[in-house]
């Protein structure tokens, strides 16, 4: 009986996944970049990265849990390790990765934010007050413990569905690392959105437009051979490829994601840098560009799974 | 019960399987399954235009592959295989992932949402253990599926195995099925 | 007016000979149904299998054959009369039954019986 | 549904009652594995079609958990159909009959109030009385559909003293039964298994009805490579299996076997020695069919005259080991008894009689009898004047058309109550608008069954039957070449407040004054049946193991000698029958074209799929989900000529009705029939998978039956179809 058991639910975790990671690779880069002492653009990518990267993979598990026969049943997750299994082996990156991304956000808090935060612990929780540490200096050690784990949480939602030897749509490594690329760029998006609230960003969003350029220009050369190499593959995954290619999902594929959602904001970012960094001339920004480009590439990288999680559980060995 | 170097399997004759649904009901009436699933169904083709026509029909269920894909991508391991080769699922490890129905090349599997766990043949491994035949294979009028023991070179199944030609349902799968239908 | 009563004098003879006749006619059928019963119950005694009697049906005999055995009423080749083993009226339904299953009487089989 | 949950509230005390009871039952006769005392382990008796299969019920704390086949049984061996494995559902489906009902509201309205027995009794005893002091006994009907505990609706019945007793024979086999009848004395059995060639005309064998004789036919036709040939103008699964397939035009199928005595005589290939000594009327017979070659078949039947003539020499060269398979089949035309009965010459002067692979004279296993003076015979005869319409058929059965229309028509006497077993004529007879108003014109209807059929529907009380896994029946003899007796024992104490039909008809007998002929268990009946068979403990035999296997079977030859009498007139099989002719019938089989039909109208033609028993088990939810409702199946051409789409909504209409349901446009049927499975467009509510969904073939069919045996025939109507 061809069901389609992964709905929504999967899309939107594969999703804040992805994002999460992103937004931690991406604090963690700026954290090596900058220097303790001088206040740099890095700064505030490092911080603001650490403080939004643990809330959508939160969220995510959250969903992952109620997508379960029983959602109380989650636990079970955790009294096995099965190496062989991605999923299993996910339950936990995404465990370290919850804590270390928690740990961080707390890092990067400013003292008076700490003291706010542990002025809100009600009387009854006093004794929590004690935790009140400055643990500063422990940025760069989070951000390389972190790095790591960030790059597995953002290969692994790829691999989960790359894994699945049955749905030719999937059976390919080259899903893990477009979904890596595609965590990391969106990450960067919503760095640029979160900066581009201020006027004087220009520095950090400098930056993000590199380092998102070059994750969606890896991100568009993985999709080319991804479609070139499904052709050339086995009659199973060339049929499987036809469900973008003239199937249900082609419209979607081709405009939606590929169009819209990576090289409409990859043009865009490149106009926007590249004038600028060939005539060193300072780098200006229109803000409303900025955002749009940042929502393009979110909505980019939702659609991405969206049609990943759909068109596999479609596809079939004949 | 499992006892050491068993390999169960099944072997279809699809060729004297007339389409009677006997095997789909026995089995819904041992495990008492909802009535929107079964374990065992039977692939029904007819081709041709009046009046040259075929028609052809062949059971199907869990192929209690060698290298199940089930096993090897379910997160607790609910999803084993016996030492004897049959593969369950333990219910009660069970979380509900489904990640196993999307993992099986052969749509096997499926979710029961009143028990919130997934559900596939077992080859009756109580009935096994009772030293009964599993309920589709023993109901069988036509005596479509023959059950047995791969390692047992006495078996009615070794015979047929090595005496008539047989196919392998998508077996660039890479899950060694194990239902060989005969030609 | 004498020929007149002479007339129905003979009328009367008439039908009440042939009430007579009918009389007779209704006689001869018994009730297969009880003779099978008879039958079963006091001929089985010794006409089966290993008995005493050796197995008789009424397949044993033609219609007619049945006809003449009860025509000439004896038993054990003609040691005995029948009627030492069954009253005439029980003899009479016991005859329908055996002449009606006899085997050359019409009797088509049926559907699951 | 859920068997446990619903035991649970629906019949909870029951269910822990039964616990206890049918442990303490059936204790001594399980032979489940020590291990758990809870799981029991009881052979029984299928009863979800008439074969009479073997069954293990596996019964759990009370509860039936599932069927299994009884491989101790010969012929239905390790076989368990769809149907039988679905048979818990009559014990645990919550649409089953729970309790005695009288009507309420107005017939056929459906409103009921739940009845005492007592109260039920009375009502139907009263009323029968009633009849019988207004139109004597004769006023009073019994039809039942043939069952282990038929026998004593029947004699409730006979005793009761009306002549009017009707079987299922005349909707079944009556024509085949008396064709064969008539030609060799018995209805033999067809040795398939080790036959090597089979011919069949539209005895759908593969797809219709699952029996031994399924087993057989697969295993020879696949295994054994004998060669099938099948005639029928739909494509069905024996179709497909089949080495040669044609779609003969509906109702010619006379006409070649005509062919075939033409060739095989014309050409000597007969087996001469053994109708010299068996057979009486050959020389007729030779002068007979001389004018039926196979180019004058190939018109009528559309089968090229070549595959005749070669069919009819492989034929011949495969005997004795070669079959004109009789069929499990009703009757399709006013001539099927001459179709029936020229299958039985072509297979007697090919000298496949007795010989394995070829027909097999049943054996037979002597059952004893509880014996008892039985009532005086019934003064009155019978309403369908068998003697005067069908002088040569089996009179107990009755002639069921016929019967219906003198009832309507009042002729030759009234008969104005009305007792039905088990039988569902609303849906069993053709023309329902008739048998409509045969229920209208009753004073008194009572049904006795496990469900709600649409007769039900139209009755005044009903007497809920307990299903066959909850009663011991009567032991009877699944008969065949290898004969065996099957013992259908309790298996779960009734569910509900169910009764078998033995102390259905005691509770009756009681109240109209005849006890004498019911004083009696169903223990002692089985008692006595069984006490001639030759075992030490033949109860507990059947009980421990659900059969009696005699080892003397089978047995070929029996008959193969010139001494031996067969039961027919001249004691030899007879080619040429004297009866027949004496009865005013032609003598041999004679052949009349049939009209075809007019343009725009199909034959509706009718076929059965195994997952139901005639119309009583598709509200069944096991075995419904394979056909929810049914379709009028379409050639292609039709629709397109109509146009008509698959799935449209469409009307069938006949003479007599018109019914509405979906196309099925197919490639698998002639352009000139239509086919529609049987038993939905119900109008009982209760059955509510099939209430109104779909259409009732009875509600199309026409009033046609066979000329010489009475048997409905099926195939004679044409229906118009149009898109809705």
């Amino acid at each position: 009986m061809k069901t389609i058991e992964w709905g929504y639910l999967i899309v939107n975790y594969l999703f804040l996944g992805g994002l999460s990671a992103g937004l931690f690779f991406v604090s963690a880069l700026a954290t090596f970049l900058y220097k303790i002492e001088e206040p740099s653009p890095y700064t505030r990518i490092a911080r603001l990265g650490a403080l939004l990267a643990p809330w959508p993979v939160m969220i995510g598990c959250g969903l992952l849990v109620f997508d379960l026969g029983h959602w109380y049943r989650f636990y079970k997750l955790f009294l096995h390790l099965r190496l062989v299994s991605p999923m299993s082996i996910g339950t936990w990156l995404l465990v370290f990765f919850n804590v270390i991304a928690l740990v961080n956000c707390y890092a990067w808090l400013t003292a008076a934010q700490r003291t706010e935060l542990f002025a809100r612990i009600p009387q009854r929780l006093a004794f929590l007050r004690r935790f009140n540490y400055d643990i500063d200096h422990w940025r760069r050690h989070l951000a390389l413990a972190g790095l790591p784990i960030s790059v597995g949480v953002g290969i692994y939602t790829g691999v989960l569905l790359g894994a699945v030897q049955s749905r030719p749509f999937w059976n390919t490594n080259l899903v893990a690392q477009l979904f890596l690329f595609s965590a990391l760029s969106t990450g960067c998006a919503a760095l640029i959105l979160g900066l581009a609230r201020r006027e004087q960003s220009a520095p950090e969003l400098k930056l993000l437009y590199g380092l998102d350029i070059c994750f969606m220009v890896l991100e568009f050369f993985i999709v080319l051979p991804y479609l070139i190499h499904g052709e050339l593959s086995v009659q199973a995954v060339q049929d499987s490829l036809k469900l973008i290619l003239g199937g249900p999902f082609t419209v979607l594929f081709w405009v939606f994601f590929l169009g819209l959602g990576l090289v409409t904001p990859l043009v865009i970012e490149i106009t926007e840098l590249v004038p600028v960094m060939l005539s060193n001339r300072e780098f200006h920004y229109r803000r409303p560009i900025a955002a749009g480009t940042a929502l393009l590439i979110l909505f980019g990288g939702f659609l991405l799974r969206y049609i990943f999680v759909f068109a596999g559980q479609m596809s079939a060995m004949q | 019960m499992a006892a050491k170097n068993k390999r169960y399997a099944l072997v279809i004759d699809s060729k004297k399987c007339i389409n009677c649904k006997a095997c789909v009901v026995a089995c819904r009436a041992e495990y008492n399954v909802p009535l929107t699933y079964s374990r065992p169904w039977i692939n029904e083709e007819t081709r041709g235009v009046w009046p040259k026509l075929m028609a052809a029909f062949q059971p199907e269920q869990c192929h209690h592959c060698a290298h199940p894909a089930c096993v090897r991508v379910c997160p607790t391991g609910a999803s084993y295989q016996r030492p004897d080769g049959i593969v369950v699922v333990n219910e009660s490890d069970c979380v509900g992932c489904r990640y196993c129905m999307i993992a099986c090349p052969y749509d096997a599997r499926f979710f029961r949402e009143d028990k919130g766990v997934v559900e596939k043949c077992d080859f009756c491994v109580k009935r096994l253990a009772r030293g009964q035949l599993p309920a589709c294979v023993e109901t069988c009028p036509s005596k479509v599926r023959v059950f047995g023991d791969l390692n047992d070179p006495k078996s009615k199944m070794a015979d047929l195995i090595s005496g008539r030609e047989y196919r392998l349902k998508k077996p660039e799968a890479g899950t060694g099925p194990q239902i060989y239908y005969l030609m | 007016m004498s020929r007149f009563i002479r007339m129905m004098f003979l009328v009367l003879i008439a039908i009440a000979v042939s009430g007579l006749f009918y009389a007779t006619l209704a006689a001869q059928k018994g009730s297969e149904n009880k003779g099978r019963f008879y039958f079963r119950q006091t001929c089985k005694e010794c006409h089966t299998k290993g008995a005493a009697g050796g197995e008789v049906t009424p397949l044993n005999k033609t219609m007619e054959q049945w006809r003449a055995y009860f025509a000439k009423g004896t038993h054990n080749h003609g040691k005995e009369p029948l009627s030492k083993y069954l009253p005439a009226d029980q003899l009479l339904d016991a005859s329908s039954f055996l002449i009606n299953h006899a085997a050359d009487s019409p009797q088509p089989e049926t559907c699951g019986k | 549904m859920d068997r446990r949950r619903f035991l649970k509230f629906s019949a909870g005390g029951a269910a822990t009652a039964a616990v206890a009871a049918s442990v303490a039952y059936i204790g001594p006769f399980n032979h489940a594995p020590a291990k758990d005392a809870e799981r029991l382990e009881i052979p029984t008796t299928c009863e979800m079609c008439v074969n009479k299969c073997s069954v293990i019920a596996v019964v759990e704390n009370g509860v039936i958990h599932k069927l299994n086949p009884n491989p101790e049984n010969p012929k239905s061996r390790g076989m368990l159909c769809a149907r039988g494995n679905a048979g818990l559902q009559q014990v645990y489906d919550s649409a089953r009959l729970k309790r005695p009902l009288i009507r309420v509201g107005e017939r056929g309205e459906g409103k009921w109030r739940p009845a005492s027995w007592d109260e039920a009794f009375d009502l139907a005893a009263n009323k029968l009385l009633e009849t019988k002091t207004k139109y004597g006994p004769q006023g009073t009907l019994w039809s039942s559909t043939e069952s282990f505990q038929e026998v004593f609706f029947q004699n409730l019945g006979a005793a009761f003293g009306s002549p009017n007793r009707v079987r299922h024979a005349t909707l079944c086999l009556a024509s085949v039964n008396l064709a064969y009848s008539l030609t060799f004395g018995t209805v033999p059995s067809f040795d398939l298994i080790n036959s090597k060639y089979i011919i069949m005309s539209g005895a759908n064998r593969l797809e219709s009805f699952i029996t031994p004789d399924t087993m057989d036919l697969i295993e020879s036709a696949e295994y054994r490579k004998a060669k099938l040939i099948y005639l029928d103008p739909r494509f069905t699964v024996t179709a497909s299996k089949a080495d040669e397939w044609y779609p003969i035009r509906p109702g010619t199928d006379l006409a070649f076997i005509l062919a075939m005595l033409n060739v095989i005589i014309g050409e000597s290939r007969y087996d001469k020695e053994f109708v010299a000594n068996y057979t009486v009327g050959f020389d007729k017979l030779v002068d007979y069919v001389k004018p039926f070659t196979s180019a004058w078949a190939e018109q009528e039947t559309e089968i090229p005259a070549i595959d005749i003539v070669r069919i009819a020499h492989e034929f011949s060269d495969a005997s004795p080991r070669a079959v004109y398979y009789a069929g499990r089949r009703s009757s399709w035309y006013r001539e099927d008894f001459h179709t029936r009965r020229a299958q039985a010459i072509l297979n007697a002067i090919v000298g496949s009689w007795d010989r394995e692979g070829g027909m097999v004279p049943n054996g037979k296993i002597a059952l004893g009898e509880y014996l008892f003076l039985p009532w005086d015979d019934p003064v009155a005869s019978r309403v369908d004047e068998m003697d005067k319409n069908f002088p040569l058929a089996a009179k107990g059965d009755g002639a069921y058309l016929k019967l219906r229309e003198n009832v309507i028509a009042g002729t030759p006497y009234p008969v104005k109550a009305w007792m039905i077993h088990k039988q569902d004529p609303l849906n069993a007879l053709p023309n329902q608008a008739r048998t409509l108003e045969m229920v209208k014109q009753m004073d008194f209807i009572g049904v006795v069954d496990v469900q709600m059929s649409d007769t039900a529907w139209y009755a005044d009380v009903i007497f809920p039957e307990s299903t066959y896994l909850e009663r011991t029946d009567p032991v009877e003899v699944l008969s065949g070449i290898t004969p065996v007796v099957v013992f259908r024992q309790q298996v779960v104490k009734p569910a509900f407040d169910t009764k078998p039909t033995l102390e259905i008809a005691q509770g009756l007998a009681k109240r109209m004054g005849l006890s004498q002929y019911f004083d009696y268990t169903i223990d002692q009946w089985v008692d006595a049946q069984v006490k001639e068979l030759p075992l030490q403990m033949p109860l507990d035999h059947l009980k421990k193991h659900g059969v009696y296997v005699p080892s003397d079977f089978p047995k070929y030859g029996t008959t193969l000698n010139p001494e031996h009498r067969f039961i027919t007139k001249s004691g030899k099989i007879e080619l040429y029958s004297e009866r027949l002719e004496e009865a005013k019938y032609d003598p041999l089989p004679v052949y009349h074209a049939l009209s075809q039909p007019p343009q725009g109208k199909f034959r509706l033609i009718l076929g059965r799929r195994a997952y139901f028993t005639h119309a009583n088990s598709t509200n069944n939810p096991w075995l419904n989900q394979f056909a929810p409702e049914n379709r009028l199946w379409l050639n292609p051409t039709a629709a397109d000529s109509l146009g008509v789409g698959d799935g449209d909504l469409v009307e069938a209409k006949s003479s007599v009705g018109s019914v509405r349901l979906k196309a099925r446009v197919t490639q698998e049927i002639r352009p000139d029939c239509v086919f529609m499975l049987h038993g939905y467009g119900k109008k009982s509510k209760w059955q509510r998978l099939v209430a109104d969904k779909g259409g009732s073939d009875a509600e199309l069919l026409e009033t046609a039956w066979d000329t010489v045996s009475g048997n409905a025939s099926m195939h004679e109507t044409f229906v118009s179809v149009r898109k809705v």
